[in-house]
């Protein structure tokens, strides 16, 4: 059913946990449907050097939150938003149509956080 | 290689090598059509008919009374379609509960489809129909009640002698989906008052593809499979003969064993419940605490996604399933789960082991072990 | 110890070694259901779907046409059912003919039962369908025409391509029961216009109990067996993986021997039906003398009667049928060869040899010097 | 399907063949249903002391109809009357329920036979 990949994240999920003080923080997604993801980043001049991951769901939904953190570490806030949930899931050798809709969460996580930064900065 | 511990006899169990011997001769040298009249055929046909005693007879049933099918879903099928089909001048309701397989709920959809009228009964917390709603569902124009034996997601042991005394009473068909119960626990249809009862070789180590339909003499009813006049013109196609004699093989073998087997299991089950309380917080059991299967341990855990549980498991070498298998494709939490009022959120998080013949007490400690750091794996990741 | 020569192969056959061998590991070993997610289950999905992969190719089909069934039965009501559910809003009207296997001929009865129409269209006395009668016969209310590639008891083969052709231009679904023909003479399901296309595993060296029916990409249906998801949600039931495999494998196994086994057999059949003619007075063939099946010897034969013949067959160990398998316990003449003009009266004396992969020539030598001495006396014995 | 008994007498049935000058003849049955019986016999003062069967038909048909010129040879006119086809088919440990016309047949060649007989004895 899974991809190579997708069991590799899986198994091994890269940037998970908090960052202290994050410059945007995104959720997407709500347990009653089985799925939620948390992104955070921290923003250094236009980068983004540092992203974690918290995810309560399914297997696709864990691995494209792990895939999500590494396509996003080290790009521009611009490149960042330019990830679309079927980049992820290309970079994981696919998904199951049916689990498609966890990289539109990962997608909307991340856009989320991305805005909350943002949102931040044009406040302060 | 991680070692394998298969926790999930209620999807399939493995074919006992009993049964895949006594199946052998059927493929190559008794392979006669049992409908023909040379001595390959007649051979074939007594042997299919031995297999016919055996299952018959471990439900207390007459032999005559035993249709082979493919398996527990056509034998569900079967018996709301062939009833309702052939009593529709008599009337159009059909009662059943709202925790039914889907072998039983989609066949109700297509019969509303076909204009009759379901009534869906709902369950209580532990998963329990109360006969007295069966008896205030009854109108006159129901003509079949269907209610599974024990449910295959959470284990309840359903009332269904209490359920069979009514539409008895009330001359209504009555049927039971017994594909999670039979040669697991005893049957016997006069004492459960049933006039229908399905069950599945591969639920009870016999092989896949088989299963039987238990139909009470006299009870009126049409085929499914329409063609030559096997089984008594109740069931047309060549018969899958090597299927048969596996079946009853199976249940011959599940008959022996089933005192000390259910007993077995029902220990390891208790061990397994109660190990997985004194570890994990936030864990519900599902079902009813005594009246369950004595394989059955389904349990929901808050803040876990089934399948990542699953995942993770098989990566342990450990097999086990979340909600029902025929549902693991699909995103919606378990229709049972939710029947008996676990809330969405929670309902994500089951998780079912389903014991079997061969598991053992060092199964279980290994299992608790490898849920508990799965559990807390997946807790440290959560975003909630 | 009579020696055995088996010539019933149209009802049965012996299931192939290499099949069997094929199957064995998914009864014990990789026994999982394959709707699971982990990897026992996977596994047995992966080897289900290699095995739909043979079975598509041998047809010229895709992969995703092909939903396995519990049998050649099972697959004709499918079709017709679940063709005719779909789409009545379209229509009510199905053509098919008289001499059909009863799988479809009393799924019709059924159909008519509940409100479709049914046209049995005449065949000549060969056995042959006309196309131009197909042509008149449709109606701006038919949804299906159903006619089988090859006929079981008198072995004619049918001009689907032709009647598909007229199918296709008049927009309406085309069924052809290919039971007889599947893994015997080349198929493609496109060069045969057809829409679906029925096969029995049974019936060409695999196992009893698993079948598949073509169902071509964009067909409008409804399932027939109804419950979870398999087979892409057009047939619920736990797959019988064995009984896939041992499929596929047969299916393989009749492709890459296909050319030259026809020929072998035809040839055969050939110096069956010259001897028999050679030999007996009072002889006809039914069927076609040319486009019939290559294994397909049926005759019948004045002053005798076929029980009587096949009793004293099997004595001398000589399997073969009278009519079809499924009509040897009923007392009508067979309706094919009333259908193709036969007189009850000479109906009752046919015999039909049906010669398989195995069959040698001493055989047949065998056979002709038997038959003749059975005739002789029971003509010796017949009070007309 | 079929008892011993009914297999035995169909592979070596009895008193197949005519009689020359028979003292009555039975015919019952027809081609078109695929069975016909022919039952001849031989009368001496009021016994049946030959009897003689010819049969186009299945194997009980040809099993029965041995059977009864087994169970008439030697009785008297009455008693062979008094032969029904039940008594031939329990003669026989039974026929499978489809084929118990057979039986009848049987019963109605043999009486046709005795009918016929009588018929001419009150003739001439
Ligand atoms: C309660 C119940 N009914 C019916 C079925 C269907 O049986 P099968 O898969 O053999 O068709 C199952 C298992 O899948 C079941 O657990
Ligand atoms: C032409 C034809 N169609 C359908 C069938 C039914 O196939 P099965 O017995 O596998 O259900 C048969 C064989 O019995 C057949 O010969």
């Amino acid at each position: 059913m899974y991809s190579e990949k997708v069991m590799e994240h899986f198994a091994n999920p890269r940037n998970v946990g908090e960052i202290e003080n994050p410059d945007g923080v995104g959720v997407a997604g709500n347990p009653i449907c089985g799925d939620v993801m948390k992104l955070l980043i921290k923003v250094k001049g236009d980068t983004i050097i540092d992203v974690k991951f918290k995810t309560l769901g399914c297997g696709a939904a864990i691995a494209t939150s792990s895939m999500v953190t590494e396509m996003v570490k080290g790009k521009t806030i611009d490149e960042a938003l330019r990830i679309s949930n079927k980049t992820v899931a290309e970079a994981l050798d696919g998904l199951p149509p049916i689990k498609m809709h966890c990289s539109v969460l990962a997608e909307q996580a991340l856009h989320a956080a991305v805005k909350d930064y943002l949102g931040r900065k044009n406040k302060s | 290689m991680v070692k394998r511990i298969y926790l999930d006899h209620a999807a399939t169990t493995p074919t006992d090598p009993q049964v895949v011997e006594a199946m052998l001769p059927y493929f190559m040298k008794a392979f006669g059509n049992p409908s023909t009249l040379y001595s390959l055929g007649r051979e074939a046909k007594a042997a299919m008919e031995e297999a016919r005693d055996k299952v018959a007879f471990s439900i207390g049933a007459r032999s005559e009374e035993i249709v082979f099918t493919s398996g527990g879903t056509e034998a569900n099928n079967f018996a709301l379609e062939g009833v309702t089909f052939a009593n529709e001048r008599k009337g159009s309701h059909i009662i059943t509960t709202s925790i039914e397989h889907h072998a039983v709920l989609e066949t109700c959809k297509f019969l509303e489809k076909r204009g009759f009228k379901v009534t869906y009964l709902p369950v209580d917390e532990y998963g329990l129909v109360y006969p007295e709603d069966v008896r205030k569902a009854i109108t006159d124009k129901t003509i079949l009640i269907s209610v599974m034996h024990a449910n295959n997601e959470v284990g309840t042991i359903e009332p269904i002698a209490e359920v069979g005394k009514i539409a008895r009473e009330k001359e209504i068909y009555f049927h039971t989906d017994a594909v999670q119960t039979a040669g697991a626990i005893p049957i016997n249809v006069d004492e459960l008052n049933v006039d229908l009862l399905s069950m599945s070789s591969h639920k009870l180590y016999g092989p896949k593809g088989i299963g039987a339909l238990y139909i009470r003499k006299g009870t009126r009813m049409i085929p499914l499979l329409h063609g030559g006049e096997q089984e008594r013109k109740r069931r047309a196609g060549t018969e899958n003969v090597p299927g048969i004699i596996g079946f009853g093989k199976a249940m011959e073998i599940a008959q022996a064993q089933m005192e000390q087997k259910q007993c077995q299991i029902a220990n390891l089950r208790d061990k397994l419940i109660k190990g997985l309380f004194e570890r994990i917080d936030g864990i519900r059991l599902n079902g009813h605490p005594l009246q369950r299967l004595p394989n059955n341990v389904s349990v929901c855990i808050e803040g876990v996604e089934g399948e990542a549980m699953l995942l993770n498991l098989d990566m342990k070498g450990i097999c086990a399933s979340s909600g029902s298998a025929c549902t693991s494709g699909s995103l919606e939490p378990s229709h049972v789960l939710l029947a008996i009022g676990v809330p969405s959120q929670v309902a994500h998080g089951s998780l079912r082991f389903t014991l079997g013949r061969a598991t053992k007490g060092e199964d279980i400690d290994y299992v608790l072990d490898v849920v508990v750091e799965i559990v807390n794996k997946l807790w440290a990741m959560s975003a909630v």
